[in-house]
């Protein structure tokens, strides 16, 4: 285990910079999001939980693949290539389980190669949370949040001035090797921290609010839950917008879309939102009319149909919704509504 | 506000078993200190998970335009701000008033939760009282006194209208109308912005709307957009794209704002819900200031007999272009 | 690509052109189009003009798609106050536009490269002049970068 | 630039549309394939394509040729939309984006040996011609072959050339034909295809192949069961907005299935275990 005093980090930042496209949490006009640093950049670390998740890195909410230029009846069509190799710092716990939600659907067969391309060129560093908000429900989903989380090749802990570091994988443990001139062996008295910090953990878990959340509860089979009278009153107060879907990071629905620039053009790959009216139209109607059967889909995806193909949740707990809907119609009102709750811990 | 919560729940006990409607909008309380979230009651017995408190943000008036399509009789619960909304719905033709039965309550202000956690007083925290001009914050470890108007939600610091301008029924008394702060500073920081020069500007609003991600919160809480089907969301239209590139970003927020122009009540909702912080009511503001400036005074959703200001003329409006900034008389 | 990438080239060694559209009301603004013309008055080739029935049918969304899709100057020109072949078009035009006006420019964007204007069809002089002079100033400001979309090819 | 992005499943290669025919006023049946000519993939019975048309986008048509024309695929496309109508526009030489093949297929390896019976409505023909044409072209695999279809006027039948002739030719083949009221010079049966399968009284040993608008199906299905036909029998595709083909993009996502990688085809009893919402 190595480690860096805070006030070194913004040394690292530079040297990491010389080689990788590096995503940092940074402040940009009130809001935290991962974007590229900079010099001057404002990194704010001890944000709990970015605006828009790091998955708008590895699936980007907007992403081209193709160019295509039309002359006459001749159609022209070529791949565009990718970006650099990039390293992502200070993916919360959630959000690295997270990443492994979205490999099962975009890495399973048929793979989808700009996806697997993008992931294999990253780097993710977790930093664990020692201080959970209160909307924070990730225990739920068995993920601990003062942990090296499975995924990160690289994991950190934040103590106060001292950021403790270790190399989880073997990518996580030669880009530790080259930085090693800034890096440190951590002390005796740092583990005994560290160890102290985690263990307390758990008691500041047990204090959240929304500790009780327990999809596992939920009981009946996909066309029960699908057909529970639940839906025809939890949808009522939502006004189908998509910021649930986009600030989440395991929804993964996209559209295909052409940009015509006069000739020639291009195609993307963006995020869309099984909340919009228009999600599933087709020229001869729409499945979904109303929006009971946008939020019914919304949730029995995270919570039965996702469970059905790869055997957990497609949520991590990460409170983005129960923050952020502007009707407070989240996650964890749908799993309790529908049974979801445990009584004691 | 207690008392209040009471006597709602008793009116909305008595008109769902007098069968004087058949929807009942009003707000309930979530797990959260701050989750009171909007709440359809059909049933009597439901009622009594109704909540009035200060964080009753959202606006009900907006619901009105499925239930009162869907032909029900709804009563619904206005704020001061709620009910310039629902004036101004009634005024776009989007409300059937037959159907709707309207309480009105006076508001003494909302608490902004970012503010609480500004001041971390949301950690443990349990319960939130009113008293008088004081809110007491009550957490596990003890009882924390705050002068109200330090956590209100800026909006609510320069509302005009606390008692609602319209209504079947008033619960309560009223409350004093007068600003915590002066009501032309809301322009404020308007003209500051106006101020600055044309690259400043530019810089400033790229770097707003980049952050946005299009996911729509704002349009979908506005009491003017009352589209059926926005043209935004007409996939064969292509109005708007759905790529995360600039100018579809600033495309978006400019006709955004000029679609509700002299519609816009300015309540603040699309402020509020942007997860991305965007101060969209500077853009707003903007425009309501113009047509102050350039029409005369006018407040969206006070009177639903006037014409908005974008769909009447007066013969000897001025304009911003012939003759400098406000001059040319018309013809 | 290259063929695409070869006319940029050519463009950029060139000086400037900016490209202006002009919404042109059919009865009055359009009319002094072609009056300019026929009285061989000088306005330049690059102001594209978009015909519209009135002045009142252009709306916000043509504006900003003439920028996003590479225009460095707008022009909305339509009758006089008073004078609306439908009668009372160009009022509604008035206040939309004086209030757009003012929020392009709130929002960074130079104001010399959005104009509206009064044009009769018998103004051709005015007409000229009123091109000529949303040119000269754009001329001076150089290409609009601002709400131009990135992906777009001119 | 890897070359591993090219096999990347979204993206399309080039084809040429090389004839077009009209079927109907609003269906037009097109034939494509690889610029050098051949097929731009191996593809089964009941497949989909997505076709290109830059700068409008794709959509996902069902091959209507069978896999063993080896010269060029078939789609027959009706105008509902922005693609469609941009396809219904182009001539003969013109380049579009294919991508493919998606989805399942007909089981025709299972169904060797059994009498078949195909039901079709409109436009639902397309994907169920394809499977006619491959048992055709291998006619000794199956048994008896009926096929049923139905159009809402005499001019809305698409693949005329097949259901007068090129099928009727074929031994043991039988092509019942209706149109849903009378039309004058329409001497043929009159009613809807659910009724018209009624009348017919197929006996229950069949495999059926079903294909049309929703409504068709729903009541087919009921006629079918009371025919005593078991669920387990029964084939049908379904048909909901599709983006990406291969099961991620979430739009055609019922139950915990992809209508683009699970389906189109489904069996009956099958489909009984998704939530009722196509």
């Amino acid at each position: 285990m190595k480690k860096i005093a805070k006030d070194q980090l913004a040394l690292l930042w530079e040297k990491i910079d010389q080689n990788y496209q590096l995503f940092l949490p940074i402040a940009k006009e009130k809001a935290v999001n991962f974007s590229t640093w900079k010099e001057g950049a404002e990194v704010d670390l001890d944000a709990l939980r970015t605006v828009n998740s790091p998955k708008n890195i590895i699936f980007p909410q907007t992403e081209t693949y193709l160019t295509f230029k039309k002359e006459g009846k001749k159609l022209g069509l070529e791949v565009v290539s990718r970006d650099e190799e990039y390293v992502v710092f200070g993916v919360r716990p959630c959000d690295v389980a997270s990443f492994k939600l979205l490999d099962n659907v975009f890495l399973g067969e048929p793979v989808d190669k700009f996806y697997e391309e993008n992931r294999q060129k990253g780097l993710i560093i977790s930093q664990a949370c020692l201080n959970p908000e209160e909307t924070c429900f990730c225990n739920a989903f068995a993920i601990n949040p003062e942990s090296a989380p499975v995924g990160a090749d690289v994991a950190t802990w934040d103590l106060g001035d001292l950021l403790l570091w270790e190399a989880q994988s073997e990518k996580g443990k030669a880009f530790t090797e080259a930085l090693s001139d800034l890096l440190e062996d951590v002390s005796e008295d740092d583990r005994k921290k560290l160890d102290e910090v985690k263990a307390g953990i758990k008691d500041k878990l047990e204090d959240l609010p929304l500790v009780h959340v327990a999809p596992e509860k939920i009981e009946g089979g996909l066309k029960e839950i699908f057909a529970s009278e639940v839906w025809d009153e939890l949808y009522q107060r939502c006004l189908g917008c998509g910021m649930c879907t986009y600030v989440c990071p395991t929804c993964h629905c996209y559209d295909l879309k052409d940009y015509n620039g006069n000739g020639c053009g291009e195609r993307f790959r963006c995020w869309d939102s099984c909340m919009f009216s228009d999600f599933t139209m087709m020229a001869h109607g729409n499945p979904r009319t109303t929006q009971k059967e946008r939020v019914r889909q919304r949730f029995m995806h995270k919570l039965v149909y996702y469970p059905n193909n790869y055997e957990s949740y497609a949520c991590v707990g990460c409170g983005r919704c129960t923050e952020r809907c502007p009707v407070r119609l989240d996650i964890v009102k749908v799993i309790k509504k529908l049974g979801g709750e445990r009584n004691e811990l | 506000m207690e008392k209040i919560k009471e006597e709602i729940r008793q009116i909305a006990r008595e008109a769902l078993t007098g069968k004087k409607v058949d929807i009942i909008l009003a707000w309930e309380k979530g797990p959260l200190w701050y989750d009171s979230y909007p709440a359809f009651f059909t049933k009597e017995e439901e009622v009594d998970s109704l909540t009035w408190d200060s964080f009753c943000i959202n606006n009900l008036s907006k619901y009105l335009l499925e239930e009162t399509m869907a032909d029900k009789k709804v009563g619904v619960f206005v704020k001061g701000c709620d009910a310039l909304a629902f004036n101004q719905m009634m005024q776009d033709n989007r409300i059937r008033r037959d159907n709707v039965v309207v309480y009105g309550l006076p508001c003494p202000g909302m608490i902004d939760p970012d503010k609480v956690r500004a001041k971390r007083l949301n950690r443990g925290l349990t319960e939130v009282k009113q008293s008088g001009d004081e809110l007491i914050f009550v957490t596990k470890d003890g009882e924390i006194t705050v002068p109200a108007h330090e956590v209100y939600y800026d909006k609510c610091l320069y509302c005009h209208y606390p008692n609602p301008v319209v209504y079947d029924q008033l619960i309560g008394e009223k409350v004093a109308a007068e600003t915590a702060l002066d009501r032309s500073e809301r322009f404020s920081q308007v003209e500051a912005l106006e101020a600055l020069s044309a690259e400043e500007r530019f810089a400033y609003w790229d770097s707003q709307f980049s952050k946005c991600m299009r996911c729509f919160a704002c349009r979908n809480v506005c009491p003017a957009c009352s589209c059926e089907r926005c043209t935004f969301d007409d996939d064969d239209l292509d109005i708007l794209g759905k790529a995360r590139e600039d100018s579809e970003d600033q495309f978006f927020h400019l006709i955004r704002a000029y679609h509700v122009v002299g519609r816009c009540i300015d309540c603040g909702e699309c402020s509020r819900v942007c997860p991305q912080d965007i101060p969209l009511e500077k853009l707003n503001r903007k425009l309501i200031k113009d047509i102050n400036a350039l029409y005369g005074e006018y407040q969206a959703g006070l009177d639903p007999s006037t014409k908005a200001p974008l769909v009447t003329y007066q013969l000897e409006d001025a304009d911003s272009f012939t003759a400098g900034e406000k001059g040319g008389k018309g013809t | 690509m290259s063929v695409i990438a070869n006319n940029a080239a050519v463009k950029n060694a060139q000086a400037f052109e900016p490209l202006i559209v002009a919404f042109c009301c059919n009865w009055c603004s359009y009319a002094g189009a072609d009056l300019a013309g026929t009285s061989r008055l000088n306005y330049p080739a690059n102001i594209k003009i978009i015909r519209v029935p009135c002045s009142c049918r252009v709306n916000a969304n043509f504006v900003l798609r003439a920028f996003q899709r590479g225009a460095d100057g707008v022009i909305i020109a339509g009758c006089h106050p008073g004078d609306c072949h439908y009668m009372t078009g160009n009022y509604y035009t008035r206040r939309r536009f004086s209030l757009l006006k003012n929020l392009l420019a709130y929002v960074g964007i130079e104001e010399a490269r959005f104009k509206v204007d009064w044009i009769s069809a018998s103004e051709g002089n005015k007409f000229a002049d009123v091109m000529n002079g949303v040119l000269e100033k754009v001329h001076k400001l150089g290409p609009n970068r601002k709400l131009r979309d990135s992906r777009w090819r001119r | 630039m890897s070359c591993s992005c090219h096999a990347d499943p979204l993206v399309p290669v080039v084809a040429v549309v090389d004839n077009i025919r009209r079927d109907t006023a609003d269906i037009k049946t097109f034939q494509v394939k690889k610029p050098e000519g051949g097929l731009p993939f191996i593809f089964k019975p009941g497949q989909c394509a997505m076709l290109s048309v830059p700068p409008l986008g794709e959509a996902i048509f069902s091959i209507t040729s069978s896999p063993t024309q080896q010269e060029f695929l078939e789609f027959s496309i009706k105008n509902v939309g922005k693609v469609t109508d941009c396809l219904h526009q182009i001539e003969v030489g013109t380049e579009i984006g294919i991508r493919g093949p998606y989805g399942n297929n007909f089981p025709v390896e299972a169904l060797r040996g059994k009498d078949l019976l195909f039901i079709g409505g409109g436009i639902g023909l397309a994907p169920l011609r394809s499977v006619i044409n491959y048992a055709l072209d291998n006619r000794s695999d199956y048994g008896k072959i009926d096929i049923v279809y139905g159009a809402r006027s005499p001019e809305d039948f698409v693949h005329r050339n097949d259901l007068y002739q090129n099928w009727v030719e074929q031994a043991d083949t039988d092509v019942h034909i209706t149109v849903d009221r009378e039309f004058e010079g329409w001497n043929g049966h009159v009613g809807f295809v659910p009724q018209y399968i009624e009348e017919l009284n197929f006996s229950s040993d069949k495999t059926v192949l079903v294909c049309g608008p929703p409504i068709m199906i729903k009541f087919v299905l009921e006629v079918l069961e009371k025919l005593g036909f078991d669920q387990k029998q029964i084939y049908t595709t379904l048909e909901l907005k599709m983006k990406c083909g291969i099961g991620k993009c979430g739009r055609c996502n019922i139950g915990d299935k992809y209508v683009c990688k699970d389906g189109p085809v489904f069996r009956c009893d099958e489909l009984g275990k998704l939530p009722d919402e196509y």
